[in-house]
């Protein structure tokens, strides 16, 4: 029983017009499906609608929380933690080379269209996304498995990349070879993606009728993807309804799971876009949990008694500086002075959320080939002053641009640490103008082509490995950066062709100590995004990689 | 009357046609494409360019417009780059939302706004009218969003007497047949389920209907004032009528004239309201979605919700025109 | 007996702050069974504020009303409020200047005839539809069923005035107030309105007090006339006895402002100076002494008072009248 | 009777109509502006509007400190929902980086004044002479002039039909972010009130007996618009422009929580500080309503004003 309900219920009832109506509805709001005892739907609210219910036609987190739940990929990432394990997959191995991947298929798996889960099944997948033709090939519909296996059987697009997937065996029944042509830093991370999830032969078959184009010049989703109904993987829920109209994801439990039956019989994802919104449904009891919790909101709700967790870090939000647009950043003095006028300290003590950290390279200390031993850029004002004078930049004049109306999982606030970070540079003396943009697609369109002299972005990893951030930025040119360095895209480049493990690792770390010499721009910090719970949620293991599994939450 | 409105249809074609034109040029003033909305910051510079000319967006502005007249031809609105769905699903899926808010927002604002209107009137200087008179000016002072957010704060999250966001419950299994919550509810007799999307409603719609509601006891309030002192007024009187009579029928109908063509002129403003009160109660009507069309670029979409609008609109001041000309006979076109 | 007594009937505007204004200042009159009452004088002299007073149309708010009014024997000012409006429309019935603005735009010709009688008489649907039209026939207006269902801007301005004066005597009053009936209408126009009115008094023996500024119309029909000046009446005797020995230099004045066919040629019209404006206040002389040829140091010493100068019955406001009959007008037919 | 002289007959009548009121032939400026005097809701907004002006005008001089000053930094914990209310030092308290709050409401004042003038000068010039430039067409043009009236009126009605938030939205896509965007986006908004309403109070003006007058006289057309039907037709638009102003504050600040608003923190802007305040709501309420309070306060002032300027100017609501 929510007691501040009927209280004010009762309250309100001397004072407002409007109580008759308004009591007969708490009462009935109260008794309808919130009373606890027998509370079998949990609610979930994220911050913008999941674009499709296959995970291989998105790329963004909204749908993979979603997806997340029903379908199931070979590989997976061990509950709250950034390791990979088995999935669907018990084992797996690769060649020296890392060209060919063999997978020892978990027995007894059952899709939720009753299809058995076999070596044939996980076939049928990759070959379906290797022979996509049409509007599949856009990278808007099938960003990830261009990512990690590059183009498709027959490309249609000459932008589009060149293939590194070969061929899916089916060994036997339970053994499944996946092989590629060159190695990649990408696997076997890759496999452990979302969107490389397997799904039912049966709903394969389905999807291959439907085009997802239907006209020349537009993307157009295929209908499969926008209905529950055709879909079906091997999760613990199956996705039974799409309400478009009211933002709703329902989601049941799928009674023949392989492995721990999700506790709570329904799930429901929805949809409310602020912050303050997902805060105050919370309060007001209509959901059970939220993502992207405002950090000034964490103390708060842990203070009222709601549950919030904290996750680990895998993300890295830093300044970016464009050398082609402001030659004065060309000068290493003038960018090292920039990174000691920055005081991330007092960003991470005042502005981010509880359990991040500073940055001293550009990729978080969870991450395989952090290295310990990169030069460090404290904040030190004088000191930068002093760099400025040497470099002959004592009235540097730089455009810092800032995204507005958007909160990303590493960056909560951005105008509020835009601002701080201002005085911080105003402070050596710097000249800073102001230029906020909408993130999409002024913001976006302006730090990926490299207008801004200085600007705000981040990254969050997709798994562990670390080309999966230092190679995102500097593997080579990029207009985003705008420099050319050999020492720099040789030493970044040099992990991600190695097939072994451990000398990868050793490759990144001594990447990410050429990178901080060199510093292209000053990483800032790693922080976890928050999640919040209900009173009476058992909060399922909060993973680094905002990978949820929902099964694991239960009520009190 | 029927040729009144069959040349104000008529005439809607150049209007709406003058506005497409303007809307493409308005688009092609925009900066950026969809493209990094839908990508990112994973986007990188060949993936814009690809999805860019997939969109046929690489075209010059004319071939767009024409494949996009090509398209209207054949009834088709195009398909949002946001969702990948039809514009007009899309729309049909947001409307009825849309709509129900702001019908309600009027309603409140007509069956709040004209009774305190007329009794402020009545009571000219007494409590109820300065109450009335400086509440409404101070209902449009306030921001809408802070109205809204104000009211969510106190009565959801405080009080708990309204949900929160959205227009419906979980746990309601509502069948869908018009899209509109409350008359699907009505219409397949689960009633827990339109009382269900009524409550929804309601924060949102009175938040929508501040500057309504203020526009109408203020318009009504002042119409009545003059209407009152009208000659006839007198002379219904001087015939001995029932105070009801003369209330009714002399005063009030003569009143309403001013503010029913009012309340056509408010639905203009009605949705920019719902742009702001759908944002903070994530009211999935085409306001917010509209707004989001702008930051993604999604043209197909900002060109049909926006055309389908003026439609609307123009529809609803036609209404309002024949609804005019029955009360007053003066404007009577036969 | 008289049908109406009105004894120093006084009507003050204002009060809450503002300056008062007296429209009405101690008015007195009779009005008989059948007879025909002039109230004349400019705008803004009380005679439109006295017959809202005695309807009881006055607003509530900001007006006061002092002295008596008694109609058929129970005083109006004392009356409870709903019995006033039983009373309203159907034994008292009053007609309005401007027809126009005095018919409800919007709503039909027959509804606004139907409702009075429904009001008072009790009828309903299709008798009150036929009683309209046989009112609306009465009153001359052709093809009445037809016009039940057009809207005031549908008529010409005789007829909206004849449909109002329909109204008025839907339920055969016995006392009807007409306020300038025929100031709004073309000449040929008034001339029908005034037969009518004078028709419907004869038939029905309704008493009728005429409000006007036109000599011409209280000539044509009163029986008594009562000149208003500034909110009292400053001359009050029989329409003959008036025209012909017109007293008070306002009265004299007024006839002297018509223009006369058998006047001499070159003899020019004697119009009053000023306006009603250029007034003092009664309290310290003669309202009209701004205005007035004979004015004399007098005229300022305290409010004059009514007298019978002349003849019994004559009532003059003045202290210096007209008593010499040199401008004598002839006594209309 | 007396024996006065005439001189003496008349110094005692003079005496006594000296007391009622003379001059009917007042101006409806000087007599709307009387009647502006006597009503309690001008007098209102007119205290509000100066207070507000000279708020705006030295309050960035006596603001205690700079609008950027993140002097506080160190005792403010956004993440920990920490913050400081008002206290001895700081008389509304700080901000959620550590700033002043009272001055940066003192310095806002007048980027929200500035933010309503221009925005409302914007619409009431383009308006103006769009509507000036169709209400001349409609009354003078003969059938030509009907024609090009009701071209622009289907433009005007055009943008009417678009919700104007959504037209303040794509102009701010179009120009991207900055304080001028806020003050034309908000303005573009209000140019097809002002066209509107000056076009129809000059067709009203244009069937009046002075300009028939005027026309029949041969005046020229060019010459009747300008000298006759434009002043005339001018209160309700002066009206409007007053209302506007209030309106204006009010969208600058929907502006900003779309984030829309003016970016620069140098600028504060009270909508801009309510936007980012209010997610702070929970923890630190005050800091919302300061500039919440503060702009609808200062939009009732124009409203009162506006309102009470319409009806001393309109006949009808007089009383």
């Amino acid at each position: 029983m929510r007691i501040p309900k009927s209280r004010a219920a009762r309250a309100i009832t001397a004072a407002v017009a409007v109580t008759l109506i308004a009591t007969g509805c708490s009462s009935e709001r109260d008794s309808d499906n919130k009373s606890d005892g027998e509370k079998d739907t949990f609610v979930f609210a994220g911050a913008g609608d999941p674009g499709s219910l296959d995970p291989a036609l998105a790329s963004d987190g909204e749908t993979f929380r979603v997806t997340r739940q029903a379908f199931e990929a070979l590989l997976e990432h061990e509950s709250g933690g950034s390791e990979l394990v088995g999935g669907l997959a018990e084992k797996w191995s690769s060649n020296d080379k890392g060209t060919v991947w063999t997978f020892d298929l978990r027995k007894g798996v059952k899709f939720h269209d009753g299809e058995a889960f076999n070596a044939a099944a996980v076939c049928a997948n990759y070959d379906h996304w290797f022979n996509w033709t049409g509007t599949y090939q856009s990278s808007a519909v099938s960003y990830y498995w261009q990512t990690i296996m590059g183009g498709f059987a027959k490309n249609e697009d000459k932008e589009t990349p060149e293939a590194n997937y070969k061929s899916c065996t089916a060994k036997d029944e339970n053994t499944a070879v996946i092989e590629v042509k060159k190695p990649s830093a990408n696997l076997p991370g890759g496999f452990s993606l979302n969107a490389l999830a397997i799904h039912s032969p049966k709903a394969i078959e389905a999807y291959k009728k439907q085009d997802a184009s239907a006209k020349g010049d537009a993307i157009t989703y295929p209908e499969y993807s926008q209905k529950a109904g055709t879909v079906a993987g091997t999760g613990p829920y199956k996705i039974t309804k799409w309400n478009k109209g009211n933002k709703e994801v329902s989601l049941e439990r799928f009674d023949d799971y392989w492995g721990d039956k999700a506790k709570v019989k329904n799930l429901v994802f929805r949809t409310i876009d602020t912050e303050e919104g997902r805060r105050q449904a919370l309060q007001a009891g209509d959901i059970d949990g939220y993502d992207l919790v405002a950090p000034a909101d964490v103390k708060t709700l842990e203070d009222q008694g709601y549950v919030v967790p904290t996750r680990g870090v895998f993300n890295l939000f830093y300044v970016g500086m464009s050398q082609q647009a402001n030659p004065a950043l060309k000068k290493k003095e003038v960018r090292q002075a920039i990174a000691h006028s920055i005081d991330r300290e007092n960003l991470v003590k005042t502005q981010l959320p509880e359990g991040g950290k500073v940055a001293d390279q550009f990729m978080p200390d969870t991450v395989e080939g952090y290295s310990k031993d990169v030069k460090q850029y404290p904040y030190d004002t004088a000191e930068a002053k002093k760099l400025l004078k040497k470099a002959g930049q004592e009235k540097l004049k730089v455009d810092f641009c800032y995204p507005t109306e958007v909160t990303r999982p590493y960056m909560p606030a951005p105008q509020d640490l835009f601002e701080l970070m201002k005085d911080d540079l105003e402070k050596s003396g710097i000249t800073v103008t102001p230029k906020a943009m909408k993130w999409a697609p002024d913001y976006l369109d302006a730090t990926e082509s490299g207008s801004c002299d200085l600007h705000m972005l981040g990254w969050t990893g997709d798994f562990n490995d670390g080309f999966n951030f230092i190679g995102t930025w500097f593997a080579g040119y990029d207009k985003q950066w705008g420099f050319k360095d050999k020492k720099v895209f040789d030493a970044v480049n040099a992990g991600s062709k190695l097939g072994d493990h451990d000398e990868r690792v050793a490759a990144y770390t001594k990447a990410n100590e050429v990178i901080m010499d060199y510093l292209p721009g000053v990483p800032v910090s790693s922080s976890p995004p928050a999640i919040a719970f209900a009173k009476n949620v058992n909060p399922p293991n909060v993973s680094p990689l905002t990978q949820e599994v929902f099964s694991e939450a239960s009520f009190k | 009357m029927l040729r009144l409105v069959v040349r104000r249809l008529l005439q809607l074609i150049p209007t709406l046609l003058g506005l497409s034109v303007l809307l493409f040029l308005w688009l092609d003033r925009l900066p950026g494409g969809p493209a990094s909305a839908i990508l990112g910051e994973k986007a990188t510079e060949a993936e814009v360019i690809r999805i860019n000319r997939a969109l046929g967006l690489d075209q010059p502005v004319y071939v767009q417009y024409w494949r996009f007249l090509k398209r209207i031809a054949e009834l088709d609105l195009g398909t949002s780059t946001q969702t990948g769905q039809p514009v007009w699903d899309e729309f049909v899926l947001r409307f009825p939302a849309t709509v129900e808010l702001a019908l309600l927002g009027i309603l409140i604002a007509v069956a709040v706004g004209i009774p305190l209107g007329y009794l402020a009137a009545r009571h000219r200087g007494g409590w109820l009218d300065v109450t009335a008179v400086s509440g409404s000016l101070v209902g449009i002072c306030i921001p809408v969003f802070f109205l809204a957010l104000i009211l969510k704060q106190i009565f959801a999250v405080e009080l708990g007497i309204f949900p929160s966001y959205g227009r419906q419950d979980t746990g309601i299994d509502a069948t869908s047949v018009t899209g509109f919550a409350v008359l699907d509810g009505v219409l397949t007799g689960e009633i827990d389920a339109a009382w269900d999307a009524l409550m929804h409603l309601i924060l949102p719609s009175v938040a929508l209907a501040s500057i309504p509601l203020a526009v109408i006891v203020r318009m009504t309030r002042a119409s009545v004032l003059e209407v009152q002192d009208e000659d006839y007024v007198r002379t219904a009187e001087a015939k001995g009528l029932k105070r009801s009579v003369v209330r009714g029928r002399h005063v009030l109908r003569n009143a309403m004239l001013p503010v029913v063509t009012a309340v056509g002129l408010l639905t203009g403003s009605l949705l920019s309201g719902a742009v702001l009160t759908e944002s903070v109660f994530s009211f999935g009507g085409i306001g917010s979605f509209l707004r989001t069309a702008i930051d993604g670029r999604d043209y197909p979409v900002l060109v049909g919700f926006i055309m389908f609008i003026a439609l609307v609109y123009v529809l609803i001041n036609l209404l309002v025109d024949v609804a005019y000309s029955l009360i007053d006979p003066r404007v009577r076109v036969y | 007996m008289s049908l109406l007594t009105v004894d120093e009937l006084t009507v003050t505007f204002g009060g809450r702050g503002r300056k008062e204004s007296r429209a009405v200042d101690g008015v007195s009159f009779e009005v008989d069974q059948g007879q025909v009452v002039g109230l004349v004088g400019e705008s803004g002299c009380g005679k439109s504020v006295t017959s809202l007073a005695l309807m009881g149309l006055l607003p509530d708010k900001g007006v006061t009303v002092g002295g008596r009014a008694e109609f058929d024997g129970t005083d109006l000012f004392t009356m409870n409020p709903s019995a006033r409006r039983d009373l309203r429309g159907s034994k008292m019935a009053m007609i309005f200047q401007d027809p126009l603005s005095s018919l409800n735009p919007v709503v039909p010709i027959g509804v606004q005839v139907t409702e009075i009688l429904e009001r008072h008489r009790g009828m309903k649907g299709e008798a009150a539809r036929k009683e309209a039209a046989h009112l609306l026939d009465r009153v001359g207006i052709p093809d009445p069923t037809r016009r039940l269902k057009e809207y005031p801007h549908q008529l010409s301005g005789g007829m909206r005035q004849r449909a109002l004066i329909a109204m008025a005597v839907a339920c055969a009053p016995s006392l009807l107030i007409a306020d300038e009936p025929t100031t709004a209408l073309d000449v040929t126009i008034q001339a029908q309105i005034l037969e009518l009115l004078k028709e419907l008094v004869d038939q029905e023996g309704t008493a009728l007090l005429m409000i006007t500024h036109d000599l011409g119309v209280v000539a044509g029909i009163c029986d008594q006339v009562n000149v208003l000046y500034a909110g009292k009446a400053v001359e009050s005797a029989g329409r003959r006895e008036l025209f012909a020995h017109p007293t008070h230099p306002y009265t004299h004045g007024l006839l002297g402002s018509i223009p006369r066919l058998d006047a001499p040629r070159g003899e020019s019209l004697k119009p009053i100076r000023g306006s009603i404006n250029d007034r003092v206040a009664w309290a310290d002389g003669c309202a009209f002494a701004p205005r007035c040829d004979r004015y004399e140091m007098g005229c300022l010493t305290g409010t004059p008072q009514l007298a019978e100068p002349r003849a019994a019955g004559h009532q003059v406001r003045c202290v210096n009248p007209v008593l010499d009959d040199a401008k004598a007008e002839e006594v209309p037919a | 009777m007396s024996v006065a002289t005439k001189s003496e007959k008349i110094q005692r009548l003079a005496e006594l109509t000296a007391t009622k009121e003379t001059g009917t032939g007042a101006s409806l400026w000087r007599e709307a502006f009387r009647r502006l005097k006597r009503s309690k809701m001008a007098i209102i907004g007119a205290i509000i509007i100066s207070l507000f002006v000279v708020l705006a005008i030295v309050g960035p001089y006596i603001a205690p400190h700079a609008a950027t000053a993140q002097a506080w930094r160190g005792e403010v914990f956004p993440n920990r929902g920490e913050f400081v209310g008002p206290r001895g030092e700081n008389w509304f308290g700080l901000d959620h980086l550590g700033r002043d709050m009272f001055s940066r409401m003192l310095i806002g004042a007048r980027q929200t004044l500035l933010v309503g003038i221009i925005a409302t000068m914007i619409g009431l010039v383009t308006g103006f002479l769009i509507g000036g430039i169709s209400g001349a067409a409609a009354t003078l043009g003969g059938d030509a002039g009907k024609r090009i009236d009701s071209v622009i009126m289907r433009f005007i009605d055009m943008l009417l039909a678009m919700p104007s938030l959504l037209l303040a939205v794509s102009i701010a896509a179009i120009m991207g972010q900055s304080l001028t965007t806020v003050m034309i986006a908000v303005g573009v908004v209000q140019i097809p009130v002002f066209a509107r309403l000056l076009r129809g109070s000059m067709l009203a003006q244009g069937g009046a007996d002075y300009v028939l007058a005027a026309k029949s006289l041969g005046v020229r057309k060019r010459r009747i618009v300008v000298s006759q039907i434009i002043p005339n037709s001018l209160s309700p638009v002066i009206v409007q422009a007053t209302l506007s102003l209030a309106t204006a504050i009010i969208e600058a600040a929907a502006l900003s929580y779309l984030g829309l608003g003016n970016p620069d923190p140098a600028i504060p802007e009270w909508g801009v500080m309510l936007t980012q305040a209010q997610r702070f709501f929970d923890n630190a309420p005050l800091m919302a309503l300061y500039p919440a309070v503060g702009i609808i306060i200062t939009a009732l002032g124009f409203t009162l004003f506006g309102e009470a300027m319409r009806e001393a100017l309109d006949p009808k609501l007089r009383g």
